[in-house]
């Protein structure tokens, strides 16, 4: 099938679907709805299938698939089209989002079954669907922008979907204006590179920087990456400004799979992947993204370990995990950020799934202290649960492990990476199996500490059967991407199929010759880390119940900062936030009403006081008037006697 | 006779509905409007776009001694705004179907006079027509706002008048002198804009007080009060929260657009090196007005004070583009012009609906709207989107093409302009999350006080009557807008996505013109086509 | 010496004949009658004819240029203009007195004998071509005038305000007259071309007639109420009967305008020597702007309102008359007072017409509260005074506006953008005080019930017509300006 | 010192002096005193300076226009004193009074 039809009904089809469940918004069943937008998206990952299997059948080079369907601006030498491209990034992305959509379309069939609205919830869901897909399937970066805002908008509305309760409405909204400040940064970046290169196609910008770049200053693209790249902090919550994600957690949990874990969050990493071969000839831009990508690794790795909320540990770990591939972006493993941001979509998507298993059991319960013992009442989620568990910490051969090994490992060989960093990714890779086994204690093993009126049962085979999907993609979805190391010794010696896939479209920076030795020590350090973690967790919150709570008293100060988020939160109410509403109080009430006004109404008044003056003087005594004149005519005769 | 019919068919509507009994003025009303909204849409088929010429030309003697005429012509760029002023007019009386119900005939009467007058201002090519048209239209807007307003209208009103007649004077004077500069540089006098663009008017770089930069300020100042620009804005909050609804949406959408189009038919092309050498003052007062206007929307406890400081927020935006000097920033400028038509008068008209119904405008008295009236609700989000330039509405469009013309213009004002997006989202966000999200508020059948208190300054000010335990009043209370309310917002709903998808179907009609403004800045021509 | 006059300047002067003939037969048949009142209706058709006799002899005079009586008296395009402005002025507030409440019925004869003899003396005026003459006309209207005030119903403040315009009036005429002695011991005669002639050449070296100039020009600026000889304009113009206030800040204006203008023509301004003059003069326009629109700005009577407001008019007329007088373009000065003589008659004589219908008693003095809720009560009298104030303001279409903008053309054009300025910035004070009778009407309702009156038709038209006038010499300003221009020609 | 012929040979300049001292009284008659009759005097005063000035200047140029300027201001001067006289009797018959300070209620 000609693939400009294909795109069109990639894209069409959850638009159609928005369009079915926004017209009866009002209805309440959740079964057509969910049916009907399952569909859509399930014909949107057929025809992602057919696109990709389109795509391998063509030579390397030359895989990619455009079609513009229109010119959407055209304005001096501005021309953007509605242009799609399918390439092997976009590709990966594609299958991701339809194919995870899917399964997450279908377990929210179960999951909203009782709610209110649901044809409004899959409304928004297909609406964030075609976003998503718009987004990472523009061939400009103005289209990409197109689906940016709209994933975020979306984002917004399904945050506070249950806007009844003032905080998740806020959630949303911090969620969206949170996001539209990267989105300021994005457009910056966008103008800069717009009136650098005079492109803002793809294909133009990566076939032209290279070329010029040789020959003209590189300050630009490197502004251009910087202010990109706060664009990314907002979309994929890096510091600083990945605060609204675990207040996202607002929404309805197959949300939180979908678009804070699976797909949204990581259009930043996909927006970095995607301009690697511009990116780096900015080395001093790709500093930063990777110390921002480390430092939130471990900022948001240890607030993970001292959250209750089950979904907010969830949350802050995407936050971690989206850490991880800005730290491979920033060291130019950008196969390997494409590459975690894809098992990180399985394992996470299916971990959010079965939290919401899990709310769902627990009667819309979210505090892990209330827990506990679950895996009798629900074997299918605790079973699948595991595979991401383990897929997380990184034990081989789950699918995280590969992915986050091949970062690490780049840290450590990279040019672009040092030391230091592959010390902050493996510090952060062992506070993730301490904090994830910590989920894994506190939720399905030990005691069962919830009421007796709380009877958990499993979740209906709508919602199981995409946690089944996602575990086993958990456990091999990582296989494509062995690294060469470990391929040496496999049987049938595997390549790395996913690295071989993206080459030509990423960027590539020159490396070392690789040391086996080294990797193969790092890849035993980072897996013993992770075990490390595991076994303190599980010694912590199992073999030991008080342990946690007499550390936490120890650390004092240090513990209170981190359960407190280290108070990031109530720095931006206070030293931004609040100062911004007061200021804007201030300047309504004092330059507009006491200024500018004033000033109007001083006009008005000095009239005002000229008018009583007239008054005074307009005395209505004959002879005054008299005398006006008198002195009138005087002073007119002196002045024209003694100057004429 | 396709502009004069354009222009004075309105007259002619208002002394029909002079004559008509008062049963049958509201439909007769629409009927008319939408008569000439019709008869507008044969310019569609009249105008050539590709042209960058003054079209469909008239010019008739009127006062030939000072070489004044009648003399009235369409281009790319005024092209819009007529279409503008004439599709709003159907969707205004609509809107005022039950918004209005004291002096109907009277209202309608002014609101037709008033189409004429701001037609009248996009057509005029002649500066002294063009000067009456502007001031002419100053006295409909003065009594809607003053009959048919709020509680402070007169004041309200006054200001309105005397901040816009202040401007203009200078104008007048401004526009004498170069109607003198016409005699003595072309030889016979005239008024005619195409000839104002033939003066070399004197100009020193550095120099305060050279006639170019005079005669600039004068214009622009006529202008900027219109727009209105910071500082000179604050008669628009007062203007637009006591003007009644239809006033409001009038005001907003096409007659701060006057201010607008004046500097680019008259500022811009009249006076090129003042117009640069101040573009900067410009640039940066719009920027200014932009953060300014969102900060202080941001903050207020009034929702229409708030869409109307949003306006000072978009006019900024406006100003910026238009004197970025570049295609993108006039292109993105024009652009948003109809934009901020499109989408701040749905936004009055939304509010207006809602005022109607509950009879307060505080943020603080409402909350969980979303849940009683959802698709009252659905419009104003999606008017919101298009108000804070979500892409694939229309606001996007102009905004985005306003901020890579401000930014290739400076650097600095285009940056901070950017913040702009950012604070358009946080106050309207924030207010729809107070309005619709939350738990309901006191007019949306809640309690009176669900932790909004704290938000409004004025909260349960003046609506001691919703205090006193009648809550069975507002909870009884239909807030859900009804049919005829849905096809006022229907066309600009539509609109909203139509430009913001396909803006060539609109920029099109007046890329010719606007190119042509651009590239021949400094030596601006306009060919008279007859 | 040969006395020379024929029958040609007895038609000259035909409408001054007329309207006295016709002034004094009411008056003799009141006389006849015993001192009866005879039906004023009768007594207005009588008047009429005289106005519109006077209208229909002057009409041939247009477009003439010569001297009557041995050059006593010139007949040429200002002449006939402003012959045509008084009369259609007189008409309009002979109308107006017959329907006021302040003239008593009583004495309507004797109020018509007066106001059409004023009109002689304006007449007078206009026509001078000697400056007996002019000071002939001059106290002859004025005269009628301060009886004509004193004769109001009202008793109190109208008899202070004739008095008070008597001695002030009398006050400034014996300034211009000793002024005039100057003149003529300087120049050896009163006749106006001789003067005019030697103008130029005395103001440069003679000091007495510089002072006689000036003081003859200080006689003018009274009439025309320019600070600091404004005084006396408010006070009388609230305390006269509105008709009559009417007919003053009409026709006098127009007369003494029209007058002024003839002296202007002279080119005096022109003189070097004169120069400290001309800049005295801008700045007591400026002052005069400045004075009449914030004086007018917290009233709350509205004929004092409207009386503060005719002396910014005046200021704004004189930024013309300097204009006129300044040389290159004066043309475009002359026209422009010309043509403000006609809008500001037609749309000052409106407002006051509207507001003595709606005087319920002889002493009402209308405030702006009185107004409120008047656009309800009256829809059509409300919509007229609206149209003459907008006018008054300066609002496109009306005629207000295009006066200004001859105005402000000329002064822009002679290089007095200054002046120009500040006729700006007055009128951006005006606005508020124009504008607040409109909102009382439209926006306010009526806190007490308001007097009923009685509407009389004959003024209602009056007013309706002068308010569509407004508005079709806007829209039609060029025709009459081409008339103002041919008016003036031949002057300048 | 003057020479006596100056000083005995009155001419124009005398009688203008005059003529301006006896305006003088008229106009500080006008600006000072209270009775309003005696206002009215102070008119007539003035006017009466300005006929002497009329007759000197007449008298000086030879020409009978000042003459005939005297014979009119006279005129004129007698219908004023009529009037003002007239309207005087009207406010004190009115008000029985006729001191110019109980006029002054038109103000402001």
């Amino acid at each position: 099938m000609n693939h400009a039809i294909l795109i069109l009904t990639l894209l069409i089809a959850p638009l159609l679907g928005f369009a079915f469940n926004g017209l009866r918004f009002r209805s309440h069943n959740a079964y057509l709805a969910g049916s009907v937008a399952t569909a859509a998206s399930f014909i949107s990952f057929l025809c992602s299938l057919a696109l990709f299997f389109q795509l391998k059948d063509l030579p390397p080079e030359a895989r990619h698939l455009t079609s513009r369907f229109f010119d959407w601006i055209v304005v001096g030498d501005l021309r953007v089209p509605f242009g799609f491209t399918v390439d092997q990034i976009s590709a990966i992305m594609i299958l991701i989002i339809t194919g995870v959509g899917s399964l997450i379309h279908l377990f929210s069939i179960g999951y909203m079954s009782h709610d209110e609205r649901p044809s409004k919830y899959f409304a928004y869901l297909n609406l964030f669907l075609f976003n998503m897909l718009v987004l990472v399937l523009g061939d400009n970066l103005l289209i990409t922008f197109v689906g940016w805002e709209g994933v975020g908008l979306c984002s917004y509305l399904l945050i506070g979907f249950w806007f009844s309760d003032p905080a998740k409405a806020a959630a949303g909204m911090k969620a969206f204006v949170t996001n539209r400040i990267g989105d300021a940064g994005f457009l910056i970046g966008m103008f800069i590179l717009f009136f650098t290169y005079g492109t803002l196609t793809y294909s133009d910008l990566l076939q032209l920087i290279p070329q010029v770049v040789e020959s003209t200053w590189t300050g630009p693209l490197t502004l251009a990456f910087l202010f990109l790249f706060i664009g990314a902090t907002g979309k994929s919550a890096q510091i600083p400004l990945y605060v609204w994600l675990p207040d996202a957690m607002a929404g309805p949990t197959p949300v939180s799979a979908l678009i804070h874990a699976a797909t949204m969050v990581t259009a930043g990493v996909y927006l970095f992947v995607r301009l690697s071969p511009a990116l780096i000839f900015a080395p001093h831009a790709m500093e930063v993204i990777a110390w921002t990508g480390a430092a939130t690794a471990l900022v948001a790795a240890t607030i993970g370990i001292t959250q209750w909320d089950i979904k907010k540990i969830l949350a802050y770990s995407t936050v971690s995990q989206l850490g991880y591939m800005f730290l491979a972006v920033g060291v130019g493993a950008f196969g390997a950020a494409q590459f975690h941001l894809m098992t990180h979509a399985f394992f996470k998507a299916l971990m959010f799934l079965g939290s919401g298993s899990v709310i769902h059991a627990m009667h819309e319960e979210q505090d892990v202290r209330k827990m506990g013992g679950l895996r009798k009442y629900l074997p299918i989620t605790h079973f699948t649960f595991v595979l991401g568990w383990l897929a997380i910490i990184g034990i081989p051969p789950f699918a995280g492990f590969f992915s986050k090994d091949e970062i690490l490992w780049q840290a450590f060989s990279s040019p672009h990476g040092s030391k230091a960093l592959w010390f902050v990714g493996a510090l952060t890779a062992a506070c993730t199996a301490f904090y994830m086994t910590r989920l894994m204690a506190l939720t399905f093993w030990g005691k069962s500490r919830f009421g007796k009126d709380v009877h958990p049962h499993e979740s209906p085979p709508s919602m199981t059967i995409p946690l089944m999907v996602l575990g086993l993609l958990s456990v091999i979805g990582g296989w494509v991407g062995i690294p060469h190391v470990l391929g040496a010794v496999l049987p049938g010696h595997p390549s790395n199929l996913f690295e071989g896939w993206l080459k030509p479209v990423i960027g590539h920076v020159a490396h070392h010759e690789p040391n086996v030795i080294m990797e193969w020590a790092l890849m035993g350090v980072s897996v013993s880390l992770a075990g490390l973690g595991a076994w303190f967790a599980y010694h912590n919150y199992l073999v030991q119940p008080n342990l946690p709570k007499a550390v936490a008293a120890k650390l004092g100060p240090v513990y209170r900062a981190v359960a407190n988020k280290y108070y990031v939160d109530e720095f931006y109410d206070r030293f931004l936030i609040n100062p911004l509403i007061a200021t804007s109080k201030a300047i309504w009430l004092y330059i507009d009403v006491n200024v500018i006004d004033k000033v109007t109404y001083f006009a008005g008044d000095l009239v005002s006081g000229l008018a009583s003056f007239a008054k005074t003087v307009q005395n209505g005594k004959t002879q005054s008037y008299a005398l006006y004149m008198a002195l009138g005519v005087a002073i007119i005769m002196t002045f024209v006697m003694w100057r004429g | 006779m396709l502009l004069s019919l354009l222009i004075f068919l309105p007259v002619l509507f208002a002394l029909i509905v002079a004559m008509l009994p008062e049963k049958v003025i509201r439909p007769a009303s629409l009927l008319m409007s939408l008569l000439h909204f019709a008869l507008s849409l044969v310019l569609f088929y009249r105008f050539n776009p590709s042209s960058a010429g003054l079209q469909l030309i008239e010019k008739t003697p009127w006062l030939p001694t000072f070489g004044v005429n009648y003399f009235v012509g369409i281009d790319g760029i005024s092209f819009w705004l007529v279409i503008l002023s004439t599709f709003l007019t159907p969707l205004v009386v609509l809107g005022s179907w039950t918004a209005i119900t004291e002096k109907i005939r009277s209202f309608h009467i002014c609101l037709f006079l008033l189409s004429s007058a701001m037609i009248g201002t996009f057509l005029a090519l002649d500066a002294i027509l063009f000067y009456a048209f502007f001031e002419a239209s100053l006295i409909p807007m003065y009594f809607m706002v003053g009959v048919w307003g709020g509680a402070r209208r007169l004041y309200a009103t006054m200001k309105f008048f005397i901040y816009t007649m202040a401007g203009s004077l200078f104008m007048l004077v401004a526009i004498i002198a170069l109607i003198f500069m016409t005699q003595e540089q072309l030889g016979t006098m005239s008024a005619s804009i195409p000839d104002f663009y033939k003066l070399q008017i004197p100009f020193v770089a550095g120099d305060l007080l050279n006639t170019q930069t005079i005669l600039f300020f004068a214009f622009a100042l006529a202008f900027a009060i219109k727009v209105p620009m910071f500082p000179v804005h604050t008669w628009l909050p007062d203007a637009h929260v006591e003007a009644p609804t239809p006033g409001s949406v009038i005001l907003a959408a096409v007659m701060l657009k006057m201010g607008t189009y004046g500097f680019l038919r008259f500022v811009l092309p009249i006076f090129p090196l003042a117009a640069e050498y101040w573009a900067w003052l410009f640039m940066l007062l719009g920027v200014i007005g932009i953060i300014y206007g969102a900060l202080v929307a941001m903050v207020q406890p009034d929702i229409k004070k708030l869409v109307a400081y949003s306006s000072v927020s978009h006019m900024g935006y406006v100003m910026l583009g238009i004197f970025a000097l570049n295609i993108y920033g006039v292109t993105g400028g024009l652009y948003q012009m109809l934009n901020h038509g499109i989408s701040t008068g749905a936004l009055f008209l939304l509010v207006g609906m809602l005022y109607e119904r509950t009879h307060s405008r505080q943020i603080a008295d409402y909350g969980g709207l979303a849940k009683v009236a959802p698709i009252y609700t659905i419009a104003f989000i999606i008017v919101t989107f298009s108000s804070i330039a979500v892409p694939l509405t229309n606001g996007f469009i102009g905004e985005f093409l306003i901020l890579l013309g401000g930014f290739e213009a400076n650097k600095i004002f285009g940056g901070f302009a950017v913040l702009g997006v950012i604070l358009g989202a946080v106050y309207m966000l924030w207010a729809v999350k107070r309005i619709f999200f939350g738990a309901p508020g006191k007019l949306v059948g809640g309690g009176g006080d669900t932790g909004h208190g704290g938000h409004g300054v004025h909260a349960g000010h003046g609506h001691g009557h919703a205090a006193h335990g009648s809550h069975d009043d507002h909870s009884g209370l239909d807030l859900e807008i009804g049919a005829r309310e849905m096809f006022v917002l229907a066309p600009l709903v539509i609109l909203i996505f139509w430009m913001g998808l396909f803006p060539s179907d609109f920029l099109n009609w007046s890329k010719a013109s606007l190119d042509h403004l651009v590239q021949n800045r400094t030596n601006y021509q306009l060919n008279v086509e007859e | 010496m040969e006395i020379q006059f024929g029958l040609i300047d007895f038609l000259l002067v035909a409408p001054a004949v007329a309207l006295f003939v016709m002034s004094c037969v009411p008056l003799l048949i009141k006389v006849m009658r015993g001192n009866q009142e005879q039906n004023t209706m009768a007594t207005l058709v009588y008047a009429y004819t005289g106005v519109f006799a006077a209208m229909g002899f002057c009409l041939p005079t247009i477009g003439a240029t010569r001297t009557a009586f041995e050059g006593a008296l010139v007949f040429d395009g200002v002449s006939a203009f402003a012959t045509i402005v008084i009369l259609f002025c007189t008409a309009v507030a002979l109308t107006f007195a017959r329907d006021s409440q302040s003239t008593n019925p009583k004495q309507f004869t004797e109020t018509v004998f007066l106001m059409m003899n004023a009109a002689v003396g304006m007449l007078t005026m206009v026509w001078a071509n000697d400056l007996i003459i002019v000071f002939v006309g001059l106290e002859l209207f004025s005269l009628c005038l301060y009886m004509m005030i004193a004769m109001s119903l009202e008793e109190k403040v109208s008899k202070e305000a004739a008095f008070k315009y008597f001695i002030l009036g009398s006050f400034a005429s014996a300034l211009m007259l000793y002024g005039i002695s100057f003149i003529y011991g300087t120049v050896g005669s009163t006749y106006l071309p001789e003067l005019l002639s030697s103008t130029q050449n005395l103001l440069a070296t003679n000091r007495l007639f510089l002072l006689g100039f000036v003081l003859l020009i200080v006689g003018l600026l009274f009439k025309a109420a320019v600070f600091p000889f404004h005084a006396w304009a408010p006070d009388v113009y609230q305390g006269a009967p509105t008709p009559l206030t009417a007919f003053m800040a009409t026709g006098v204006k127009a007369a003494t305008l029209a007058f002024f203008l003839r002296l202007v023509a002279s080119q005096a301004f022109t003189v070097e020597r004169f120069w400290p003059f001309v800049d005295v003069m801008q700045w007591m326009i400026v002052l005069t702007i400045l004075i009449g629109n914030v004086g007018a700005f917290r009233q709350r009577s509205l004929k004092r309102m409207l009386a503060y407001s005719s002396i910014a008019h005046s200021g704004y007329v004189m930024i013309g008359m300097i204009a006129a007088g300044i040389g290159g373009a004066s043309m475009l000065g002359a026209t422009g007072v010309m043509f403000y003589i006609v809008s500001y008659a037609i749309m000052t004589i409106g407002a006051f017409g509207v507001l003595h219908m709606l005087e319920p008693r002889p002493d009402s003095d209308l405030t702006v509260e009185d107004l409120r809720g008047l656009a309800a009560r009256k829809p059509w009298l409300a919509l007229a005074l609206t149209v003459l104030l907008l006018s008054l303001t300066g609002i496109p279409p009306t005629v207000g506006f295009f006066g200004k903008f001859f105005l402000f053309s000329a002064a822009v054009k002679q290089g007095l953008i200054w002046l120009a300025v500040w006729g700006v910035i007055g009128s951006i004070i005006s606005v508020y005080y124009y504008l607040r009778p409109v909102v009382a009407m439209y926006m306010e309702e009526p806190v007490i019930a308001p007097a009923q009156v009685n509407m009389r038709p004959l003024s209602y038209f009056a007013v309706s017509f002068l308010a569509l006038l407004v508005l079709v010499f806007g829209i039609a300003s060029e025709p009459l300006y081409q008339v103002v221009l041919a008016s003036v020609a031949k002057v300048f | 010192m003057p020479s006596t012929e100056t000083i005995l040979n009155v001419g124009l300049t005398h009688y203008l002096a005059l003529s301006a001292v006896i305006f003088s009284f008229g106009m500080i008659a006008v600006l000072m005193r209270k009775n309003v009759i005696v206002m009215l005097m102070g008119v007539e005063l003035m006017l009466n300076a300005v006929n002497l000035s009329f007759i000197a200047f007449a008298k000086e140029s030879g020409n009978l226009s000042g003459h005939i300027m005297v014979f009119f201001v006279m005129t004129i001067a007698a219908a004023e004193a009529g009037v003002g006289l007239a309207l005087a009797v009207a406010i004190y018959k009115k008000f029985h009074e006729v001191n110019i300070r109980f006029f002054e209620h038109l103000r402001g």
